[in-house]
This record gives C-alpha cells, structure tokens and sequence, in this order.
C-alpha cells in the first residue's frame, strides 16, 4: 500500500514497518502507531534541543562575559539542565491567593503545547519530519500566537501587578512583530512558490539569506521579539518588572514557561535554517552537487549557529523601552518588509523561471536595496547629527589657590 | 579654595533686612533669630553680592538646654560660603520655619532632622520621617533618647 | 554615523571577549592569592607577649574583645605578669577594623589571615582564649611591619611565628649591651 | 472610540527588587506605563550612623565611615578624617596626603566602574557590561588589599595621615593598573556608548535642569551633568588636589546620558590624577602622630570632599571630649534623591530604573 506521505521517509519507513505486521484491515492502526512513534521522537528530540540549548546558552553567555558558566553538574556541567528541571520538579508547587486558579494552571501548559505544535512541521532533514503540511510557512507563524495568549493568561491569573504589566506588554508587542515576520515571509514565498517548508527547503538553489537580506534582517528581528530575546524581552524585564509574566510561578509550572521559551528559541532558529539557510541542504553549493555532509547534520550545523547568533545578541544589548519597540516594528520593520516583498515580487515577475546566473543578479539587486534601505532609515531615524559622546565636554577649571 | 564669608561684614549688610535678629556666631558664621530665618535666606540667595544658591546641608544639634539648626550655604557663583546658626530653646515641641520655599534641597534635609531630631519645620509641606517609620518612639538623635 | 554601527561596534567587544580567558575562580579548588596584610579572622595572640593590659578591648569599636585578668604571681620582679582568665573575641560582631591590632603595645594581638569560619550559630563564633592558645601562629602582617620586613607570608605552609620574633622591639629596641654603655657606663 | 473605564494602579518597587540598589521602596502610582506618582521610602538600611559616633572615639569613627557608601569607603575615610583634622588642628605629612588622593582617586574608578556597570544593567543588559566593570573593579580591590588588608571596608586612613606605609610591592601594582585600565575603559566605552538602543534609552531621559539641580542641592557627577561645572576637588581643594592637573567633564543636556557619561569620564580624569600622584610622590612619613584618645577643641568643623556620589561632608561638633558630641554625614546620596520623584513623573516605568540607576545612589549612605 501506498504511504499517504510519499515525501516522508521517516513516516513512511515506519508506517511500512507496522503495515507489515497489522492485518490489511486495520491501516489506521499503523497509521496511528506510526504517528505516535514519529511524535514521540519529535518532542523528545525538541526537548533534549532545549536542554541543550539552556546549557549552551548558558555556558557561551559565561564566556562572553568573561566567566565559565554552569561546569559542575556532570562533565563540563553538561547535565546541569537535568538537574534544573530536577530541583523544579521537587519544588514546592506555591499558587497565590489571589491567582486564577484555572488561567494560573492552563498558562504553562498552553505555551509548552503551542511550541511543540510547531516543530510538527519542522523539516529536520530530508525525510526527517512529522508532517509536511502544504500550509506550513503560516502555521509556523499562527501557532506560537497561541503562547501569546498563554503569556496573558498567566500574567493575568497572577493576580500580580508586575505580572500584569508584563503580560499587557506581551500582547501588544507579539501582536505588533506578527504583522513585519508574516509580510518579511512574503518574499521567501514568492520565490519559493509554495508554503510547503519542504518545498521552500527545495527551492533554494542559493539559500534565501543570499537573495532575501531584508527578508532575513527583518524576520530575525521580528522574531527575537516573538519569542521575547533580548533586546525584546520586555514582558519579563527583571530591571523593571522583578520577572513580568511569569513573577508568581514557581516549581515546575516555571520550569514549563522555561521549556516553553527556551523551545520557541530552538524552534524559531530551526524555521530560519529552513527557509532562509536552505535547511538540511549544503549552503556552500547548489544542491546539484555533492552535500558533504548528511543534511541532517546540516540542519543541526545551522540551528546551532543560529542559537549561538541569538547568545552573541543577548550578551551585547541592552533592552529597549516599550513605546521604543512597538515604533520599531511599524516604522522600520513594515516598512522594510513591505519594500522587501515589492522589490522581491517585480523580480520574480521578470524572471519566473531564473537560471542560477539570474538568481546571483536577483541577488546583487536585493543587496543593494537592502543597503539602500539600511542608509535611507540611518538618515531618517538619525536624531542626533554629532557624535552623542559629544554631550559632555571636557572643562579646564584652574584650581583655586588654597 | 571656597571662602568663607565675614561674619561680620555679613551681619552688616543683613542690618536693613533683620537688624535685631542677626549677630556673629563665629569666623564665617552668623547666629539668626528663628522668626527671620526665612527673609535672610532669602536675602542671601537673591541679593547678587551672596548669591548662595546652594543649601550644603541642614543640621540639627542638641545642646540639652536648647537645639541648634547649622545651614551650610554655598555660593556656586561666588565659590564662597556661610554657615548660619539657629537656636531653637525647649525642648517639646520645637520648631523652626522651613526654607523649602527658598531651596528645594531642604525637603529631605528638614525631614530628616525632624525624624532624628524632633525639630519641627512650620510651613514643610511634607513632613514625615524619613529615616525611621511612622510611629516610630521618639527622635533617636536627640541626647535624652531611651533615657541615654 | 549608520544607524546600527554602534550596536555592531559592541558586538566585536562582545566577541572579542569571548574568545578571552574567563576570570572566573573556582572557590574552593582554586584560591586568589590573598595578601599578606589580609585582616582575617583567626587572630593571633601570644600569650608570653599579652600583658592583660585590654588596650585591644578598649580600642575595639564594637566591644567584642572580653578580657577578665588575675593576679598570677609570676615575674612579680617585673611587676607581676597578670593571668588570662577570658579573652573571648566574639567575631560575629567583628567589623575586622584591626583597630586592637593597632593598640597592643606589646605586638601580642594579631590579626588572622582566614576567612572561612562560618558556623550555624552564632554562640560558636566565639574564639575564646584556648583557641587563641591553641591556634596555628600564622600572623597577618597588618600592621606589623617587622614581619613584613623579613619576608614573612602567613600562607607559607610551616613558617609560624614563634612569640620572640613577632615583636617589633627586635629591631628597633636597643640591646642590653647598648643600653649598659649609654645609662650606666657613660655616666 | 469607546472609553473604557480605566484605573490606576499602584505597585511597590522594592524594598526588595532585582534594581533598587539596595533596599529602597518606591510607590509608584501608574496608568498604564506611564507614572504619574512617586513616594520614595527610605529607612530600610539606617543604622544610626550618627548615634554611633556619638559612642565612639574620633578614631574609631573611621570603621564606620567604611560603611556608608560602601562603594567608596576610601573616599568616605578622607571626608571624615578631614573633618576631624580641621576639628583638631593637624596636619598631615605630605606622603600622606599623596597616598589619600592616589587610594581616593582608585575607590572613585571603582565606584563609577560600579555605577556604570549597575546602570547598564537597569538598562536590560543582561550582565555583559556590569560582568566587565566588576573585572576591572576587582584589581582595584586587590590593591586595596594589598594596601590595607581589606577590600571594601578598608578603614585605611587615620586622623593625620593613612594608617600605615603601602607594602613595596603595592607601587609595580599601581603602574600596572594604570597602564592597564585606560584599554579596559575604552573597551567599555566601545561596548556602549554609542550602542543605539542605550542611545535611545538614555538620551534626553529624565532631564534635570541646571537651576533645578542647583536648588536642590544635587551634587556630583549629577550636578556636573546639568551643565554646572562645579568640582570641590577644584572648587574647595582638599589634601593635595590642588597641584594635581586634571579636567573635570560637564555634561549639557543633564538627561541620563549624560550622567553616564560623566562618570565615565571621570574614571579616565581619576586615571590621570592617580597617574600625577604615582609620579610625584614624595617621600617621609605618611601619618603624624596623634593619640589613640585624643580629644580636640571645643568646637564644630565642617569637611565636605568630592566622592563618588557628590558633595559628602562631615559636620563635627566637639565638646573637648574623646568622642564627638555630634557628627553629622550629609550624605550625596540622600540629597541627591530630593529631585528624583520629579524627574519620575510623567516617565514610563521602563525609564524608571535608567533615571534612578543614572542618578547612582547608594543605599548604604542615604540610609546611614
């Protein structure tokens, strides 16, 4: 019998294994069967991403910063995530007073449950992923709103001022930065025709970093904002709001929004190695040639870098003010998606069908729209025309005669 | 070097605006009569000869017998400077004009003296303890506090 | 200036830095190295040099330092050395000043050079003068310059100080020679 | 569009939150973000400093002092003891006063190093710039210790003088610094001052006027931000600052930036000063022989000196006794906070922490 995913290695492969020993009658169990078996291997491999990803995290920030980092927990403090979420989970389970019990419980849940929607349809190497849904561009972008409303519910069932603030910061951000990440999407998906990730894996001849600067500027900003990274992180600011939404969680359920924040991370950088970073494909030469190595190593190359880019950025910036982010996004991020997706789009028209010539031209036009763009906001956002170092000046006073 | 004034010449030229209240306290420091505390600070701080725009400090003394309220006064144009001594005598219920009119700086500086030293401020329009809580048993600077 | 170069300017700081050697100093396998002048907590106290006088107790800003003596009927020739019953240092509430360092006359009382003698309760923290009798002699050279002249390091294993040499007067005292020519032969 | 019914709320910043510098409360009323009332409160840390003193002879008051701004104790030292040098009449060696400005000058690299460093951090850098002020502050620190045997508390200068001679190998220590330090500020400088989000963040935030700051009586690297080029190390010399060469930084706009800046060009003003102390030691004793008890005349002395924070002085009052009969500390930082429930107003909550961390106030000393 035919899979009904013919693109699926891994689904097929194993939806074959258990058609063999289920009778003919029942297909649905082994579809069933199969499906569990792939799901589990997703969230369990996201979450041991996540692990990694905390501890790497916090060991590159340590370095950046001149210090070691988590090293004692096993060797080189690898099994240091283990043991967080094994003092979490030993923590006492504190509810406050004034909490809404059901908001306060659904919160973390709900976050957790919207990050790992979305590695559903994560291409994690050729014939390595859950579904390949022929709607997967917008599904990555919809799903995690579903962890905005889940930051609310937590930051409103608090019954916690900080929290409170926090979460009213959430949701007007995240649902601000939607709007430049879907249009800064638009161009990858006018080359790629189609919204099949797998199909924009395939697509890129040239990864789309190449041919979509703007594109790629704009969807990592908006992006860190997403997922709330510095120099987004307003909604958990611990200067100002001690921790934002999540100020009154504690034990496990902090352990969740962790998971969940450090999961958006993981997944937000897997979705720029597959659509801009041409996934599980070697970035270094067409995909007609030899790929060095196995793609999903490739994939796992990508992700890391991306993890590391999103370290380098916290460890340098500073956080930006609420009003400061939100001009952002409609002032400059719109804008430049929107520029992006026209210039993108007049491109295409000319040439439907490019040679792998014509995509370096395409290229070479979009770089110098985008450093067009770059220099024209430089000019227009430019409030101070001096050096600001210029403010304070050095005074010669004579010391009077004691 | 920040000169201090003479007090002498000071009390001279405060004749014409509080000739009785005014007397030498010392080298660079003028004794003032509470009632005209707040008409000489004034003086002082519009009259373009002193100029003391910058109130340094406010501080509160218990002499047993009587309490002492010490403003250091500096003239940021001038680079010189002025002590003025105040005596307050008792010792319930004590209280002084406030200069938060004058200078801005004497609001946490008078509270302060009040909290841990029991010298009103009449006309402060906040004067609450700062250091210690409302409610707070007695002013601890004072010498007679907790009997010491 | 291009928007964003400032930002791309702390980037290679950031970088730059990450590729630096940590400063970070794993406690309790690694230590700093700790000066010789450190005002630590395991004071040093010679019970031949102390005289009882309490200058230390006095001087203490916080009145920490017990001292309770008794007639010994020791060196009654020189005047009577007076016996330690109690001299209690209790260094919970020790601000280490090193203001009774300062005040002994006779360089008895030194400051330590430790710092970990942390306790669950306060009562245990406490040195009181069996400790002091008993304890290594591995002065701090704060303000004993004698000892810093010669070299000396309390964090060299087995170089204590034994009472005779922790006293100033070694060097700048006259000797018994010079003071037998100036007060009695001279005359 | 619909009027909603709205309402403000009131939250409680502190006394125990990730950027109060300390315990501080502050009862912020909002609307929305937007602040529209502040109650600073205060107390949280009094110790009865000044009771203290009344307790304790002239000497001992030294080890107090450490404690009230606990970023600077050397600074505080030499406010102190020069206050009871006037109060007694000494006077001090010049080695000594060399090695007072040299140690005052490190603690205020220190301290503004500390200053910086936190307001960054209040700024929602997540360590980076405060991990590298802490590197550079902890050199300071060693020096201290190799000077006196403490690093924070280092209650290292005496009436007439600092307590004792550095160890010789305290002089290669300070070449070092000094030949160090400039790169490691400059690497600092390249981190953030010209970062576009600290721009954004800090320019033109909570500005305080020159004639505001002036009646207020706010002082330090706070006055001198507002455009008041007032420098008691130039304005009233103390000790030897008056041969040292050195320029003091005026800011213009007096907003957050600003006083940032200040402060870290102060650190590079520090440099040089320390560097002119290094050269130009002289030799001698470093402290003039006064008794443990000493009692000074009946009568009252004011010292004020330039710390980290502003104008800190000390108002004695003698009685001919061995202990002060009244010592009064005004306190730069307990002033300078006069003017912050004004600067708050009308910012959101965000600029906040930047106004309050940019006024670098020390809990420890407004508290006392």
């Amino acid at each position: 019998m035919e899979s009904p995913f013919d693109r699926n290695g891994l689904f097929s492969g194993l939806y074959g294994f258990f058609a063999d020993l289920t009778p003919e009658s029942f297909a649905w169990l082994a579809y069933l069967l199969a499906g569990v078996v792939v799901v589990f291997i997703v969230i369990n491999g996201v979450m041991l991403l996540t692990a990694f990803e905390t501890y790497m995290e916090r060991r590159v920030l340590g370095r950046f910063q001149t210090r070691l980092g988590p090293n004692r927990v096993g060797p080189f403090g690898l099994l240091q995530p283990f043991a967080d979420v094994f003092k979490l989970l030993i923590k006492e389970d504190l509810r406050p007073a004034m909490a809404d019990r059901l908001t306060f419980f659904l919160a973390p849940v709900l976050m957790v449950a919207a990050i790992l929607l979305v590695a559903a349809v994560v291409p994690f190497g050729p014939n390595t992923f859950l579904a390949d849904l022929n709607i997967g561009v917008l599904f990555i972008v919809g799903i995690p709103t579903i962890a905005t409303v889940a930051m609310f519910l937590g930051g409103w069932g608090s019954g916690n001022r900080f929290a409170l603030l926090g979460a009213a910061r959430a949701v007007a951000m995240l649902i601000s930065y939607e709007v430049p990440m879907i249009v800064s999407l638009a161009g990858v998906l006018l080359l790629a025709g189609s919204m099949s990730l797998v199909d924009v894996v395939e697509a890129q001849r040239l990864p789309f970093i190449v041919l979509q600067p703007l594109g790629f500027f704009v969807f990592l900003v908006a992006a860190s904002a997403e997922m709330n990274r510095s120099p987004f992180d307003l909604m958990e600011a611990e200067s100002e709001l001690t921790a934002g939404f999540h100020t009154e969680f504690s034990g496990i359920r902090f352990g969740l929004l962790q998971l969940a924040e450090f999961g958006e991370l993981v997944i937000i950088s897997a979705v720029l190695a597959v659509i801009f970073v041409s996934g599980w494909q070697n970035p270094f030469v067409s995909p007609d040639y030899a790929q060095w190595l196995p793609g999903q190593l490739w994939f796992l190359l990508k992700l890391v870098f991306f993890l590391l880019l999103f370290t380098w950025i916290r460890a340098t910036l500073p956080r930006m003010r609420v009003d400061q982010v939100m001009a952002f996004a409609w002032k400059a991020l719109f804008p430049l998606a929107i520029i992006n997706t026209l210039v993108t789009a007049v491109l295409v028209v000319a040439w439907p069908e490019p040679e792998y010539g014509q995509l370096w031209i395409m290229a070479a036009i979009n770089w110098a729209v985008a450093i067009a763009c770059l220099v024209l906001f430089s000019r227009f956002l430019e409030r101070h025309r001096e050096r600001p170092t210029a403010s304070v000046q050095l005074v010669e006073i004579p010391a009077e005669a004691s | 070097m920040t000169r201090a004034l003479q007090s002498a010449e000071v009390v001279e030229r405060l004749q014409g605006v509080a000739a009785e209240a005014v007397s030498v306290a010392a080298e660079g420091e003028v004794r003032v009569a509470p009632e005209s505390l707040v008409t000489v600070c004034r003086f002082l701080k519009e009259e373009p000869e002193f100029a003391m725009d910058y109130l340094s400090s406010i501080t509160g003394v218990d002499y047993l017998d009587s309490f002492e309220v010490v403003y250091h006064l500096t003239s940021l144009t001038h680079n010189h400077s002025l002590v003025l001594k105040t005596t307050l005598h008792g010792r319930d219920d004590i209280s002084a004009p406030s200069l938060t009119e004058v200078w801005e700086a004497a609001d946490l500086q008078e509270r302060e003296v009040w909290d841990l030293m029991g010298v009103r401020f009449t006309g402060h329009p906040n004067l609450k303890r700062v250091l210690t809580w409302e409610g707070f048993p007695g002013h601890p600077l004072r010498k007679d506090h907790l009997g010491g | 200036m291009p928007y964003g170069l400032g930002i791309a300017k702390g980037m290679m700081v950031t970088l730059r830095n990450l590729v630096r050697k940590p400063v970070t100093v794993q406690y309790p396998e690694q230590r700093v190295a700790q000066h010789h002048r450190f005002r630590g907590e395991d004071f040093v106290w010679y019970e031949e040099r102390c005289t009882g006088c309490a200058s230390c107790a006095k001087y203490c800003p916080q009145g920490i330092i017990k001292i309770v003596t008794a007639p010994s009927g020791e060196m009654t020739q020189e005047g009577e050395k007076y016996k330690l019953e109690v001299f209690d240092i209790e260094i919970a509430r020790c601000m280490f000043c090193g203001l009774c360092v300062e005040a002994c006359p006779y360089d008895a009382l030194h400051m330590g050079s430790g710092f970990e003698r942390a306790r669950p309760r306060q009562s245990d923290l406490v040195i009181t003068v069996d400790e002091l009798k008993a304890s290594a002699k591995k002065p701090s050279t704060w303000f004993r310059p004698q000892l810093q002249d010669r070299g000396y390091d309390p964090f060299q294993p087995g170089d204590d100080v034994s009472w005779q040499d922790a006293g100033r007067e070694k060097s700048v005292a006259p000797t018994y020679e010079e003071m037998l020519q100036r007060w009695v032969q001279g005359r | 569009m619909v009027n909603l019914p709205s309402e403000q709320i009131t939250i409680n910043l502190g006394p125990q939150h990730p950027s109060t510098h300390g315990v501080f409360r502050l009862r912020v009323t909002l609307d929305g973000e937007v602040i529209t009332d502040v109650e600073p409160i205060f107390g949280y840390l009094h110790r009865g400093t000044e009771k203290l003193a009344e307790e304790r002879t002239y000497t001992q008051i030294v080890t107090l002092t450490d404690r009230l701004d606990y970023t600077s104790s050397m600074i505080n030292n030499q406010a102190y003891v020069l206050a009871v040098e006037k109060l007694a009449g000494v006077t001090v060696p010049p080695r000594g006063q060399y090695l007072r400005v040299l140690t005052a000058e490190l603690q205020r690299i220190a301290s503004h190093l500390m200053g910086v460093g936190f307001f960054l951090q209040d700024l929602g850098a997540s360590g980076t710039p405060l991990m590298y002020c802490f590197r550079e502050r902890e050199r300071i620190l060693d020096l201290f210790e190799m000077l006196c045997g403490a690093r924070v508390t280092v209650s290292y200068m005496r009436p007439g003088g600092v307590f004792q001679e550095p160890p010789p190998e305290f002089w290669p220590a300070v070449r070092h610094l000094l030949d160090t330090t400039p790169d490691a500020i400059a690497e600092l400088e390249r981190l953030i001052s010209e970062n576009e989000i600290v721009l954004a963040r800090t320019k033109g935030v909570g500005v305080l006027t020159k004639e505001k700051a002036i009646d207020s009586a706010v002082s330090g690297p706070n006055l001198r931000a507002s455009g008041v080029a007032w420098d008691l190390r130039k304005a009233d010399p103390y000790d030897v600052y008056a041969d040292m060469d050195f320029a003091v930084p005026v800011g213009s706009n007096g907003d957050s930036y600003d006083r940032f800046l200040v402060r870290v060009m102060e650190v590079h003003q520090s440099i040089r000063i320390a560097e002119q102390c290094y050269r130009d030691m002289p030799g001698g004793p470093v402290r003039s022989e006064l008794p443990f008890f000493f009692r000074p005349p009946p009568g009252d002395a004011y010292a004020h000196v330039e710390a980290s924070k502003g104008e800190l002085g000390f108002y004695l009052v003698s009685d001919g006794g061995i202990a002060p009969y009244r010592c009064k500390i005004r306190s730069p930082s307990f002033i300078n906070l006069t003017v912050l429930a004004e600067m708050l107003i009308g910012w959101k909550v965000a600029d906040l922490m930047v106004i309050f961390g940019s006024l670098d106030v020390n809990m420890g000393e407004v508290d006392r």
